[in-house]
């Protein structure tokens, strides 16, 4: 390849020279190809992508793209894509973690830039799992997972990553599953138009560790009664029949049936682009098995992101009073001759 | 030689009917309550004094409150200039005169005021409920405790007072005023101009006459009542120092440091990024940053500390110049960040203004207990540049050099300054920006290898000195990823081969010790062999020098070195080390130098270890110099 | 005193022999006088009163009580006292934060100590400024707050710290005001009846570096039109003339005057125990000035704390399988006899 | 002396048509795929070896990634076991046994082979493909690469599967069991039992009877195919070692770890709160000490490495025994809250398992690169106590000692153990319960003063060794509040005077120091005096120990002594080092504990330095004796 990149950017393109090394069956493995299938189709060119990655299995990603990338430390690599992104907006920086590294280690950081909604895009792994240190549980795991350091069931309450996303007010909010490719590709599309901070949480399957977790969402035979795939506008409807729907009761979600006195009129239309995310929020707390749980885009809004400010107080301040010279900012002060 | 202050007005109408003495150098200290003003009032005298052509060093002491109940010990405020006709290095030992605006201040600043030394007394503020609050039990003023100092008891409320009447404004802001009462005293005591003083009133209170009017009357009145009321028999004259010509300003260390990073940058033509917590005593540096978006500055208010420096490295990665800085606690939490620069070569400067320790400790108080922290506070084989300035000016000096040694050697450079360099002012001789070097950044843009066929960009292949190349995100065909993971030689690829593990470390080791190539070495002030060598690191530079040339004249064979590179040293450092029969390592630590000395180069250097949140007093250094000379 | 504390504890035995070294008029005073009082009424020893803090101007409160007490390290508080109190259940243990301390570098411990449960009482000073460090804004100051580390108007949109705690399911949370002093007394005895962690935030003016934010809160000319006092089953209700409510219109929030065509039928009614936490966080949503800013106990549930299920486990474990004998542990692998 | 296997059953039916040899010591490595199972095989033979009563040493090494691609240089993961007739200190230099069940698994062990080893293949795992994976391009089983080792080719998949064909299993659970078949292949040629592996395989397998009877099968099969097929014309038999009598188990270090620290805190009656944060290769003391319930230990998992030590610290001062373990990039982020702790003076107990740095680093591999960031990584004046063990089963009697001081004396300790010793295992004599040392715990419940008339409790008043009393919550009357802020001497309150922060520093220091005097004084091996001192730390000293005695066999007049107390070092530790010529410092980092020791004694401690991520071999430490002794 010549070292001028052009929309002509194929999947290949973006495969770097090293050797894959997830574990047979893991589902980072489909992520990377989506990513690369998705990122070849938005006419980026490769040098102006950048992956940040903290540690943890899902953290390995950034290696196995031929873009810029760095492997950085447990839980900060929202950090390093804030400080790179704030003096280089021409660049695409997403951040890749994990469910240990992004809201274990790494949940204020997460927090904070989600706040300041740099425009990167994160994209969270969870596996509900520490893959890499080979197994214990992590702050996505269900109440109850026996792992090597809760070997009578975890007794801690999960976190709801889109949860914490939207308390923090994320300007962008999806989720979508590993094995559901097209979806997914079209999710990390979205992330990647999207001006400010992207976060997608995608469930991804630890075959090691923790086979199968997901399989309510997954598994042909259940996963459509078991999921919801939210669009813009439409009702919230779902179901192997596609008869089956989300009614607001006072403030809580409730399952319906489509036939007998339900009809689509009474159920709640997802709107993504509501200014107030409570809709998003009350999206987010519905879990399996007492609902589907939503996929798709929850929130998308647009709002001035951190460094489209911070760079305009420079410029506007340079605009109106000139760029600074080294001579007055020496004279700064009082100053006096010795002669 | 001679000065010519910026303003060129005669020094008021001074009918000279007071005998005037004149002395060499003078110590005073500004002491009152938080809200009395001392820190202005002694800023200005500091300016009053070096527009004068004084050599000047002041030294600040904040309370640890933001704001201690009015009256207490607890807040206190005190700022001290020593100005002087010779050429000084620090804000001087023992007080000359001490400003007491009440009990307090009294108490907690008199220990230091020398036998027979000036003291003003503000008496209005000696009340019963004043003294009690300092814990006073008797009113020193009546007491006889008094009796071994000058004292001048001023009512300089009801002074103050009267001098405004006119003007109006409540009672508040009129009392208010008074810090600039004293004021107008001591510039009468010690003969100042108040040109440069009234100026700046003017300036500042433009939008507010009042105030301005106000202001300007209390100075006035301050010093025609110093001149009328004969409070002295003597008033003193310092004449201007014999100063090395150009165009001086006054500054502080982290000022010094602001601007150092800016010059910097600016020369090397790329973007200064600051990321940064809030932290006493650094937090200033942002508050300068903050300030200079015409300079295109960067700043950023992390989270925290960690998110900081993470910042200041995915800046670098980009292509701009990553700065954080802190102070102990949170230069600690960011040891394992610093670990990932080393590991990915990248520059980021890495300041720690170091107080009082260990853990939160003195938050306002200055220490030197972080140098092997800067050293070895990593995980692992971790070797990292280490700069320190040695005086409020140098912080300029020393911010350049980080910045130029960070991006020439593609590494984190830790630069220890202190509280007291921090806080610190002293004269700072502006350079001519065409006079400063230039720093070179290189980014490449073509591959650097065709080793099978194809072009490539091999990120961890490294010139004769070790350094790898800057390649930044954006540039076409050198796409590559860097990550914490050991890396293999040359490619930058994962690696867990032993041997390349073994290569790597000391690759990284030795392009740190490289860096003894492009730095100065180690001066000495004094006899080029003898019997005692004084090595000092950091804001001990003024008191040691200042007591190694006492000693000198004295007749003693002793010389002072200074290490402003602490990794590496200086190449002629063992040289000079074992040129004295002795050496001695003055430290505001437990002897953390002495440590490295002795460690690295076998020299068996002796510890003088004060850890009191002060300075040392250049007393302490001179008398050790003659303790070890004795024996 | 003597060693033997009982009911007829006084605010006054509660005040440590420490001067109190905060500004004057900083509404930290209040908040430690009713502190004082309130803890004076609910009977707890106060030796079983420990009071464990970061660092902040607010921090410095344990010094100010006569209870055990512990000023740690910044924003990490929680931490500590999730360590006390896993195997001390006996004791009270109340964490007193700031805005910088508690959710700048803190963020991440305040919802993971949220999210187990841990029966810990966190105390948010809120005063949308850094005060001791003199002066920056913090991550609660509203965008274009000017401080000396913002001198043209801070970029960041401010977090909303009961946002967060409910993002991260909090089981009690509640809002006062530190002029507001029998609220804010009651707030916190109820504070200290909850099992599980309470999440208090409080409204506290910083005279020196942020004075007089929270006015539209707490001037009496205004403060019953921007304030609405929650309380369970109650219509929301509020106004000078209490002629004013909130209505909901989709999952926005509305605010209506009770004359014509609405009535009071039509408010939403407050529901502290609400399993779903969709109406607490709707509520924290609601800022002034286009609402009135919720105070009172905005959720109250209670689940298993974490140091109940930790210690339930063990105590399990032991009844089940007996006490462990070390012998046993040594020999908890294969052995040999050399003789 | 005799050695009586737990179960006693006579070792199979051996014909003996063989020729015995008998040999001192034997090393072997089991080399395989990560799904081969070739851990369980090293830790099944070295049970059996224990059990037959040699002495034992092993060290696995894992692959860096979960499960690499199978057949990659990247998957291959490794056992090694060192099992001699005489007391042994390391798991081996060289091999004298090779077992490698695919290319990859030859490719990356072979240079470890002694010439003529016996090298063990599975030959039906050397198809073109497998070739390939593991970077061959020509079959080293034809191309005479191997001609200078004894190879045994076996096709081990075919006479797997004819051997377990009868039992009902899928294709792919009967080649897992093809690593037993390799076994009893092994455990022909040295001669070890069968019975302890059966009995494991019975009761591991209960439940799943197919399993239990493969691999049974699979072992049994591999034991007669080695008899039968005559592999080689001799078979070896290693002698069963002099141990000092006493009932045996074998220990990796973790594991001793997590039992030292359960028995100390048992014995001294407080609760255990393990908190910590997962990361390689400090994991494993969470999952052991997570199984301990019934021991009362209390575990958390907690969000971070700084709320890790938080929780303990928090833990420790409501009167448990707070524990926090990590590895290096953890234990940057827990050294502002280990200030906290020296501050607070609470006991608290942080493990660092030391692995390959800087940064993320070799996270599977061992070093020695901390010992300066345990000292240092604080800032501030911040000093802890330092320990570490010297071998897998002194990590219990270390962690003891680690918890006993750090309630003895309110402090913080640092327990520097690293990768090697975690997962290497060794025999360890289980004590009599009541041969351990008490740990006395006192929490005060009365006042300590009554200063000016009413009882008062003083947190920071000292005993004679300058301890303070351990107060905890829930005591009447003992209300009182600590914090990082400097304290007051005795009274614990907030304090800026000058004079007290000097004196605390110096008093947390000499605190630190009065250790020494609690703590046994440096052991010599060999002369008192002498030519040579090779002085280690960690564990190193395996190696070191073996390299000494053969040098001194050889007649060098060298000796060693091994440092487990690293601050403070014992009483005696200049005297020792003074004794001898020359000091040899071997590390497996670059030069630290030299450093030290140079800077500390002020002696010109030479340096063995190595920084692969591996241990020491014996013969880099003989040779270099040799090479020093030599001059
Ligand atoms: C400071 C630090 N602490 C701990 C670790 C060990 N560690 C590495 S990855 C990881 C968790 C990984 O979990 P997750 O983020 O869910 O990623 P996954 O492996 O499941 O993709 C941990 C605890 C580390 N590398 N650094
Ligand atoms: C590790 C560390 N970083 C920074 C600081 C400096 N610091 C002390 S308090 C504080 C913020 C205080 O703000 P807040 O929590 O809102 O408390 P307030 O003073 O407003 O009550 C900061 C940044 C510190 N002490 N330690
Ligand atoms: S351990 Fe789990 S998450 Fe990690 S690579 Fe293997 S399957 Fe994937
Ligand atoms: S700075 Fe503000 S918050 Fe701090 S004590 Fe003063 S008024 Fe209170
Ligand atoms: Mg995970
Ligand atoms: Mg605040």
């Amino acid at each position: 390849m010549s070292t001028v990149s052009l929309p002509t950017l194929t999947a290949k393109d973006l495969a770097s020279d090293q050797e894959v090394r997830w574990c047979p069956g893991c589902g980072d493995y489909s992520i990377l190809a989506q990513m690369k299938k998705a990122l070849a189709g938005v006419g980026i060119p490769r040098e102006k992508i950048v992956f940040i990655s903290g540690i943890g299995c899902s953290s390995r990603f950034p290696y196995y793209m031929n873009t810029y990338g760095m492997h950085t430390i447990h839980g900060r690599a929202p950090t390093f894509a804030t400080g790179l992104k704030v003096f280089r907006p021409d660049l695409s920086v997403w951040v890749i973690t994990g469910d240990g590294d992004g809201l274990s280690i790494g949940g204020n950081h997460l927090i904070h830039a989600i706040r300041r909604n740099v425009d990167i895009k994160i994209i969270l792994f969870n596996n509900e799992i520490y893959g890499l240190t080979k197994g214990q549980y992590s702050p996505t795991s269900r109440q109850g997972t026996r792992t090597k350091s809760s070997p009578l069931g975890s007794v801690e309450h999960p976190l709801r990553p889109l949860s914490i996303a939207i308390g923090a007010e994320a300007t962008f909010v999806a989720r979508t599953i590993d094995v559901d490719i097209n979806h997914l590709t079209s999710i990390l599309k979205r992330a990647s138009e999207h001006k400010g901070t992207a976060f997608v949480e995608i469930y991804q399957n630890c075959k090691i560790f923790n086979d199968g977790v997901f399989d309510y969402a997954t598994d042909k035979s259940v996963k459509a009664d078991n999921t919801l795939y939210l669009e813009h506008g439409k009702p919230l409807i779902f179901g192997k029949d596609r008869n089956k729907g989300i009614r607001l009761h006072n403030l809580d979600p409730e399952v319906v049936t489509l036939d007998g006195g339900v009809s689509v009129d009474d159920l709640l239309i997802h709107d993504e682009r509501a200014e107030e995310p409570s809709l998003a929020y009350l999206l987010s707390r519905m879990v399996y098995p007492r609902f589907p749980e939503c996929m798709g885009v929850f929130r998308c809004i647009r709002r001035p992101t951190y460094e489209e400010q911070v760079n305009s107080q420079i410029e506007e301040t340079i605009r109106t009073k000139g760029k600074g010279k080294l001579e007055e900012l020496f004279a700064s002060d009082d100053t006096w001759v010795v002669k | 030689m001679s000065v010519s202050p910026v303003e060129s007005e005669s020094a008021g109408q001074q009918k000279q009917h007071h005998r005037i003495e004149e002395l060499e150098s003078v110590t005073i200290r500004f002491a009152g309550d938080s809200g009395d003003g001392m820190q202005l009032a002694g800023t200005q005298f500091t300016n009053a004094s070096a527009v004068l052509g004084n050599d000047v060093s002041t030294l600040p002491d904040f309370p640890a409150e933001i704001r201690a109940p009015a009256g207490t010990l607890a807040g206190v405020s005190g700022f001290q200039v020593h100005f002087s006709s010779r050429d000084i290095h620090t804000p001087g030992d023992r007080l000359n005169a001490l400003v007491a605006m009440n009990p307090a201040a009294l108490k907690t600043n008199l220990k230091d005021l020398e036998p027979n030394g000036i003291l003003i007394i503000n008496s209005d503020a000696f009340g019963k409920n004043d003294l009690q609050k300092a814990g006073y039990t008797s009113n020193p003023l009546e007491d006889g405790s008094l009796k071994n100092y000058r004292v001048i008891t001023i009512p300089i409320n009801t002074l103050n007072r009267q001098a405004v009447a006119e003007v109006k404004m409540s009672p508040r802001e009129v009392d208010r005023c008074k810090n600039f009462f004293a004021l107008g005293v001591v510039y009468w005591l010690y003969e100042r101009p108040l040109e440069a003083t009234l100026r700046w009133i003017r300036e500042k209170f433009a939008k507010n006459p009042a105030v301005m009017e106000a202001n300007t009357r209390s100075l006035k009145a301050g010093y025609n009542y110093g001149e009328t009321a004969e409070l002295l028999p003597v008033h003193y004259r310092v004449p201007p120092a014999s100063i090395k010509p150009g165009t001086y300003r006054k500054i502080t260390g982290n000022e010094a440091l602001a601007i150092g990073l800016v010059s910097a940058t600016t020369l090397a033509e790329i973007p200064l990024v600051y990321a940064t917590y809030p932290i006493t005593p650094a937090s200033d540096i942002l508050h300068f940053l903050a300030g200079m978006k015409r300079y295109g500055v960067r700043t950023i208010q992390a989270e925290d500390e960690i998110a900081a420096i993470g910042m200041a490295i995915g800046a670098s990665f980009g292509g701009a110049m990553g700065v954080t800085g802190s102070s102990g606690p949170g230069i600690c939490l960011k040891a394992e960040a610093t670990g990932l620069a080393v590991m990915t070569e990248l520059p980021v400067v890495i300041i720690d203004v170091q107080r009082g320790g260990p853990s939160t400790g003195l938050p306002t108080k200055t220490e030197q207990a972080d140098l092997l922290l800067a050293m070895y506070g990593r995980n692992g084989e971790c070797p990292v540049a280490v700069v320190a300035p040695c005086s409020p000016a140098d912080c300029f000096t020393m911010a350049f050099e980080a910045v130029r040694l960070a991006i020439r050697y593609m590494t984190p450079v830790i630069y220890l300054s202190d509280g007291y360099l921090a806080n610190g002012a002293e004269p700072w001789r502006i350079p001519k920006v065409e006079d400063l070097p230039r720093i070179k950044v290189t980014h490449p843009t073509q591959p650097n290898s065709n080793g099978n066929g194809s072009a490539k960009f091999l990120p961890y292949k490294r010139d004769e000195r070790l350094v790898r190349e800057w390649a930044v995100p954006g540039t076409p065909g050198l796409e590559h990823r860097i990550g914490g993971l050991e890396k293999e030689d040359v490619t930058g690829n994962v690696s867990y081969d032993p041997q390349n593990h073994e290569h790597m470390v000391r690759t990284r080791a030795q392009k740190i010790a490289n860096i003894a190539n492009d730095i100065p070495e180690l001066e000495v002030f004094g006899p080029k062999s003898g019997d005692l060598l004084v090595v000092g690191w950091g804001g001990t530079y003024g008191a040691i020098v200042t007591a190694v040339e006492r000693a000198q004249r004295k007749g003693y064979s002793v010389a002072h070195a200074h290490l402003r590179y602490l990794n590496p040293m200086p190449k002629n450092t063992e040289q000079v080390l074992k040129s004295y029969k002795k050496v001695l390592v003055p430290e505001l630590n437990c002897g953390q130098l002495r440590l490295l000395l002795r460690g690295i180069y076998f020299v068996d250097a002796i510890g003088l270890n004060k850890i009191q949140g002060k300075p040392f007093l250049v007393s302490e250094i001179e008398d050790k110099i003659a303790e070890i000379l004795a024996k």
